[in-house]
């Protein structure tokens, strides 16, 4: 482009140039052609380079400016690959017999299995509980003192840190639960009362509740 | 309108002001946040309005909107009610040994109810005005994670898991359905039934005499026992086990077994 | 840490781990705390003055490094949000009464539904409060060690990364508020002489922001 005619636009020095591509390689989705860059950049800016400005300035940083066909994108540093292994977590969500196990211990510890399936009105599978267990979210309390002497189950640590808690008291009671607008007051379709054994079939029921 | 003798000399700009107010006061959220519009046209700081003269505007402000015959919330009438307390308080010199606040220090209150009030709007105004993520600032767009490994997390908020107790704990509430089922009598049901009746059946006899025991009580079960039981005998026609005839509308329905002929 | 011990370790030099740490912070859309980053890097290894060393370093930048609670993460700089219209998430619309509730739970945390409500001068709606929980905004917090053990609530990290905000202490001209009382839950005067010893109570509202 001729030099006077870049002037009358009066383009932003090529330092902001340079911001204004790494904001725009860092927060696109995919990644981004020349063209792109001009037409969302002011006009008279000179992203080729401004990029090239860019890719020297990343040299030998942790993540590089690399060119992918005809557009450019920020990528980790190969040769720190290793340190994104962690990232890939996926999450699942807990199966409602699960989520609703936890809820009974949370809210009625120290409860023993027994009065969970009152609770609950179903059996609780142990695949339920050996869950809960190994995810440490609950763990094995004092044995109850009366006949049997069974074991109770009782909300951990990491339940309190992974749910923000400072203690399992802090729970909202139902009537808090109700004025909060947690309880729907119409019925849930999941009521009925042909899927209240699901705990026998917890993987298919699981998706069920997923809002 | 006619109240105009109520006040004294109105400024064009106040009578604006108050007619404003009066076509808004659906848009109020309740007494407070009134009372902080109509400090608005004090002008002044509002550690340094006038109470009395607020409780006055608002009294005004209520018996012109009752007058124009528009419905008050009760919250509107329980300040009205307050606020001329208030007044009286603020206007009699104190009685002698009066327990209690005085009324200085309730006006002090109603003032730094309003200032409080006023802080928090300015605040979330304030607060919304800030850079906000996605709209002024962004995140990674194209987030770098390794396919290789696959640890599964299982996950559950605490919004799920106050949902999950609300659902058990509520679950009582909803017994009616089952109840009802009480009420219910099924075609499966009547069809078991029917079948294991259809033995007895010799000559032509009425449908409702088969009904079961029990389900003539209410309306309600006799209307569920006959519809089902009607419902299975007619698909026991289908499948050839009854023969069934009705000699005119609303005329007895009579069944017979046609199997062992 | 002790010296030699640390050297048994042989960490990498300040500058890898500077790498390493704008590596993975680069990688994560989410803020990761510091636990997770000494979790992911070589045994040995300082975060925390890998960090200041990248805040340094992207000091201007068209990214830059950004710290919410107690995780970091790399956000695009503010002033250049025009760019990224691309990007541009549409927010959800929320009601004054929505925007209202956030504010005075920011500024008065923990704070219970009543004490909101009296500021507001409103009673709070049951889709209020849900609405704010569920964009995770808002949490639960402590119970209030008053008759009744009233639920609290808290804004969140997820509240804190949105408005770009370190910690609830950055909050815009909280010292003012706090300066002139208007932070103080003061109950009203109480026309019923018996109720009129209520002024113990602003005692705990001033410490909520020292922790």
């Amino acid at each position: 482009m001729d030099p006077v005619e870049l002037s009358l636009f009066a383009a932003p020095p090529m330092g902001e140039q340079e911001r204004m591509v790494e904001a725009i390689l860092f927060a696109s989705a995919e990644p981004v052609t020349l063209a792109d860059l001009e037409r969302r950049m002011p006009q008279g800016c000179d992203p080729t380079e401004a990029i090239e400005h860019l890719r020297r300035r990343y040299e030998g940083r942790g993540v590089r400016l690399v060119q992918i066909g005809p557009a450019f994108a920020f990528r980790t540093a190969p040769d720190l690959g290793h340190l994104m292994h962690q990232e890939r977590i996926e999450p699942r969500k807990l199966s409602r017999a699960a989520i609703e196990t936890l809820a009974i211990v949370a809210y009625h510890q120290p409860v023993t299995r027994a009065e969970i399936e009152e609770i609950r009105g179903v059996a609780v599978s142990r695949g339920t509980v050996d869950q809960l267990l190994e995810l440490d979210w609950i763990r094995l309390g004092r044995r109850r003192m009366t006949p049997g002497r069974p074991v109770t189950f009782v909300v951990t640590e990491t339940f309190l840190d992974h749910f923000g808690l400072e203690s399992a008291r802090d729970l909202p009671g139902l009537k808090e639960l109700r004025a909060a607008g947690l309880l729907d007051s119409r019925p849930l379709p999941a009521i009925d009362p042909v899927l209240d054994d699901e705990d026998a079939a917890p993987s298919d029921q699981s998706e069920l509740f997923e809002e | 309108m006619a109240q105009a003798d109520d006040w004294t000399k109105p400024s064009p700009s106040d009578r604006l002001a108050e007619e404003a107010l009066i076509i808004d006061v659906e848009g109020f959220e309740g007494p407070l946040d009134l009372l902080l519009n109509l400090s608005r046209t004090q002008k002044v700081d509002l550690r340094r309005i006038s109470v009395l003269q607020l409780a006055e505007q608002y009294l005004q402000f209520v018996n012109r909107v009752v007058a124009l015959r528009i419905e008050l919330a009760a919250d509107y009438l329980v300040m009205a009610a307050w606020l001329a307390y208030l007044k009286s308080r603020l206007l009699l010199p104190p009685e002698p040994g009066e327990a209690g606040p005085s009324a200085e220090d309730l006006a002090a209150h109603l003032a730094f109810q309003l200032e409080r009030l006023a802080a928090m709007r300015e605040a979330a105004a304030r607060l919304m005005a800030r850079d906000q993520r996605g709209r002024d600032f962004f995140v990674r767009g194209q987030p770098e994670v390794a396919t290789i490994r696959k640890a599964l997390r299982f996950d559950a908020s605490l919004l799920d898991l106050m949902r999950a107790y609300a659902r058990i704990r509520t679950r009582d509430d909803f017994r009616p359905y089952a109840f009802d089922r009480e009420h219910v009598f099924t075609m499966e049901q009547a069809l078991e039934r029917m079948r294991g009746l259809l033995g007895y059946m010799g000559a032509w006899s009425d449908l409702t005499s088969f009904l079961p025991q029990g389900w003539g009580a209410t309306p309600a079960r006799r209307r569920s026992a006959t519809a089902a039981h009607f419902a299975a005998v007619l698909e026991m026609a289908k499948r050839g086990q009854v023969e069934l005839k009705q000699t005119e509308i609303f005329a007895p329905l009579m069944m017979r077994a046609k199997g062992e002929v």
